[in-house]
């Protein structure tokens, strides 16, 4: 099959859990990687050695450990900056994960900054969002006076843009949206939108959480008019820890917010009567921040960059071509998003007729092969499509083409199981 | 570290009893009277049941005289909707909260808890859910509705009646 | 020496870190677990075991991988609940560290809701906090007009109740206190705190960052008026990793608190057009949660408890008074707090006649003796001394009396050092 | 990993030079006249400095006629602070920002950057601290705080000034 990792069964290898086998004997057949991705090798290596023979606090320790800890967080840091080709380092910020670092940016739009969002003004997003790209925004609003709009859906599961100039408008103050849906598996055309929303001086967020995983992001290249002005990643889909994700934003963004956690770290002085702040990534990150995930993520991204995301991208791209074929051969199957996989990432959520999606996936996974079922956090783009759940399955850099080969089967023995084979 | 879900499990799980109730499932619908109406989700995988309780003064107290339904769910949530108003209706509440009992210590019991037949009846089938974590919250889904219900029913009962 | 805990050395090799030795082949003498506690292999291990053998994400997954993650990392809710004698497991929330804990308290109470602080309100905590009790809480009453009061200290670094009268009033709407400072080592009357605030009304928040660490905790077996509303620890202190801290809170305060971030797993139901939400414990915890570190810091409590937290409370009282005996013993050192080893935490903060402690811990760490130096992230308690940093030596479960020893002998080396040794 | 600090190395460190500084500082106070006062902390130990600049008209340009000083800190930050202000005092600014890239190369090149002593003069000694991270910061927190300083003077005074 073209454009395949080369060496596959030598990635493999990197990944411990891979040779995993569950009830009856099956071997792990991982499909759910768009929910969280599986670990090499290197990166519980890093993490490990770190705990054994580096750990210490960062920034506030000034003795050996202290310096070796702080150099190894900080060198995540750079490696983030270089992954995401991101204009400074100092525009990382380490969150918790994705979700936390868009509640970053909508709960500190809600106080006083000249991003604040108040009554009148609108913050738009799209009916595919993640919850966690929805609710943030949600609160921010309700929370405000302001008002939430969005894109709806056309039928292929694209953004509906023909409302796209009553819907950008001088009073939209935040334009959010994802890349890469993962739900429809949809990649949207961000350079774009970015580009009309920022006509009207509105922030862009991008939820990159499905995209950093499955494509190269370089910023610094983006036209200025098109790069979006914050971008978030989540480290567990990216084979890193969880514990982690990364807000960037561009500094002038940063600059402007007013802070999110208060604490340790992200001072310049505290006086009972009041405090000043230290300047950006420092300002974000309050508290002891995630340093074994830190130096986790950092060996995650170098290990997906020595494979190339050229490649990566790739292999994705051709896995999940093979996934729509094979899908297209089980008689009851409606894919949902785009059904051709260009332009496509590798989520694909579908129905098979007359088998609720929870024992689609009881029966793969009785067979050892694990996808989610349910409404994958996009309840409002199921409800869109008219549906109350899917099961989704989810390939990355790690999954053969014979993976795919045992999910249709497995599908198959679902329809015989409930008896919808004909 | 307990898993479910072999290929033999399957059977297990999946009780020709269950399938029957999944595919012909009892006393749906929603009717009238009922005092007490409730909306449930399961959050997880967006498996919904709006259920409605009847409960009419009975010789020994209150008795569940209906339990109506609305529901959208994989098999497991169908069939236990199916089987628990099946068994609750015509119980006295105190009753019927007993069976409840039951059957929660049944689905929590980790697969080692051997169910009573003369309580439960067709619920017994659901003995093999309770090793598959992942489901459990499935077969629960309407009996915690229906807890939720039946303690408003009788408030509203309460407030609204002479005693 | 009476009350150290039996078998030390055995329990210092279950630390890898221990056996570490620094520049010029010195042994590693890690006085700084104030800051950050080492991690025995136990935790290590348990963490590399997750991710090589039962990662998934967790409560969305429903496959085998997903079923044993969900286990893990609710045990380690269960195991967090049984440290802290929590009155239910559901009050047990996981954030990113002890920070994020005090801010999603002080963040969600600027928001509608039974517990909003507004003008006219006052928050009251005390001049020995860490930053991370303070901050929150001057954003907090900043952003909505309320006022921040203070308790002051005493010479000695006790709380100064004189004027407790006029400092808990019926405007209080929120008393935060450290159990345990992480500067002056005082451990404070929570109970008559707390008592006292209840008869207002207010929430009581206790910030038990060094408390947890050292002392067993067992809320349950607290009277009601007497027992906090919400208590905090962080996960790194407690032999667990980075990325993780609890927030524990009662079922009514948490009830009464709105949403703080919003995301997957927090929800009931989402629609565009608004949202409702889940129960505690869910309600708090958006995103994926740090699983592996939940499973990491649930073998460390685990650990702890089985040496028994009165054996490591008494282990660390005996060497806080080893400690400050020789401590007594070197020209020019002022301890500041309590000076005797009664009713004290295990944080010495120390200075010394003629050298600053920068240079100070410079010296010990030439000699592989780590501690730090600065304002610890207390700079108003230092304030209140008159002193712009302090030095601090830290001890914790593995602290040998030999590592005392090597402590107030590089001390000696500092002052000849720099030339104040007369 | 690079790990600074054997015993050995303390003395790199805490050369003669800044050990004088330390004792000795050089221009210590703060006096008038000035352009641009700045307060700068480092966070994290909470060492201090306000500095002032006063910056007069030369020949070729701006000159430092004056860096006054009040800090609170360690060694390295007390002595940096004193060399730095002997060093730039009387220099045109041009030349001075000069010297302020030189000594930012030398701290931040990891004791890989060979000083040279034509430019930084008693600056050279503190190319030991390049090797312990912890304390760069304190080296760097005067030269930071000089640079904003001056930066805002040199506005200041085109403000104020005709030209
Ligand atoms: C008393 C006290 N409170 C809060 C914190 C903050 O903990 P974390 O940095 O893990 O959020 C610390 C430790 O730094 C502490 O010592
Ligand atoms: C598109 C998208 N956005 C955001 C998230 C949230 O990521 P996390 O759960 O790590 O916060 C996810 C994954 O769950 C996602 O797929």
């Amino acid at each position: 099959m073209d454009g395949l990792l080369p060496q596959l069964d030598v990635v493999r290898k990197d990944f411990p859990i891979l040779e995993r086998t569950l009830a009856g004997n099956r071997p792990l057949v991982y499909l759910d990687s768009a929910n969280t991705s599986q670990k090499p090798q290197c990166v519980i290596d890093a993490m490990v050695d770190h705990l054994e023979h580096h750990n210490a606090n960062v920034a506030r320790a000034m003795h050996q450990l202290g310096a070796e800890s702080s150099e190894a967080f900080e060198a995540a840091r750079d490696t983030v900056a270089e992954f995401l080709g991101a204009p400074s380092r100092d525009e990382v910020i380490f969150t918790k994960n994705a979700s936390e670092a868009l509640n970053l940016l909508a709960n500190t739009m809600a106080w006083a900054g000249d991003r604040q969002v108040g009554e009148g003004d609108e913050v738009l997003v799209t009916e595919m969002e993640h919850h966690s790209n929805i609710v943030p925004w949600q609160l921010l609003t309700q929370r405000t006076g302001a008002t939430l709009r969005w894109f709806g859906l056309t039928d292929d599961g694209r953004l509906d843009l023909s409302d796209v100039d009553s819907l950008i408008t001088e009073r939209t103050k935040v334009v959010s949206l994802t890349w890469v849906s993962n739900m429809l598996g949809t990649v949207n055309d961000v350079a774009a939108i970015a580009r009309r929303a920022h006509e009207v001086g509105a922030v862009v967020v991008v939820d990159a959480a499905q995209a950093a995983p499955q494509m190269p992001i370089d910023l610094a290249s983006m036209p200025v008019e098109e790069r979006p002005d914050a971008l978030v990643f989540t480290g567990h889909k990216t084979v890193g820890p969880t514990g982690i994700g990364v807000l960037w934003g561009s500094r002038a963004l940063l600059d402007a917010l007013p802070p999110f956690l208060g604490g340790g770290e992200m001072i310049e002085t505290v006086r009972m009567e009041g405090s000043t702040y230290a300047g950006i990534p420092h300002k974000f990150e309050a508290g002891t921040p995630p340093i074994v995930e830190a130096v986790g993520l950092g060996a995650a991204l170098r290990y997906l960059t020595d494979l190339g995301m050229d490649a990566v991208a790739a292999h994705e791209h051709a896995i999940t071509a093979y996934a729509l074929e094979g899908l297209a051969g089980v008689p009851g199957v409606t894919v949902l998003g785009p059904q051709d996989a260009a332009d496509r990432g590798g989520a694909i959520a579908f129905e098979l007729a007359g088998v609720h999606p929870h024992d689609v996936a009881q029966v793969l996974d009785s067979r050892g092969v694990a996808v989610r079922a349910g409404h994958h956090c996009a309840r409002p783009a199921h409800a869109r499509f008219g549906v109350q759940s899917t099961t989704r399955m989810s390939s990355y850099l790690y999954t053969t083409p014979a993976e795919v080969d045992a999910f249709v089967e497995a599908l198959e023995a679902a329809r015989t199981y409930f008896g919808v084979a004909s | 570290m307990t898993a479910g879900g072999t290929g033999q499990d399957l059977d297990a799980l999946y009780q020709e009893i269950i399938l029957d109730h999944y595919k012909n499932p009892l006393h749906a619908g929603l009717r009238e009277p009922y005092e007490a109406e409730v909306h449930h989700v399961n959050p997880t995988c967006g498996d919904e049941v709006t259920l409605r309780v009847h409960v009419s003064p009975g010789e020994d107290g209150d008795v569940v005289a209906d339990v109506s339904y609305d529901a959208v769910g994989c098999s497991i949530s169908q069939a236990s909707t199916s089987v628990m108003s099946d068994l609750l209706i015509g119980k006295p509440v105190a009753e019927a909260l007993t069976v409840h009992e039951e059957f929660l210590a049944l689905m929590q019991g980790k697969g080692t808890v051997e169910p009573d037949e003369d309580v439960l009846e067709d619920g017994v089938a659901f003995a093999g859910v309770a090793k598959f974590p992942a489901r459990i919250k499935c077969a629960l889904l309407s009996w915690m509705a229906w807890k939720d219900a039946v303690s408003s029913a009788s408030t509203t009962q309460s407030n609204g009646g002479d005693a």
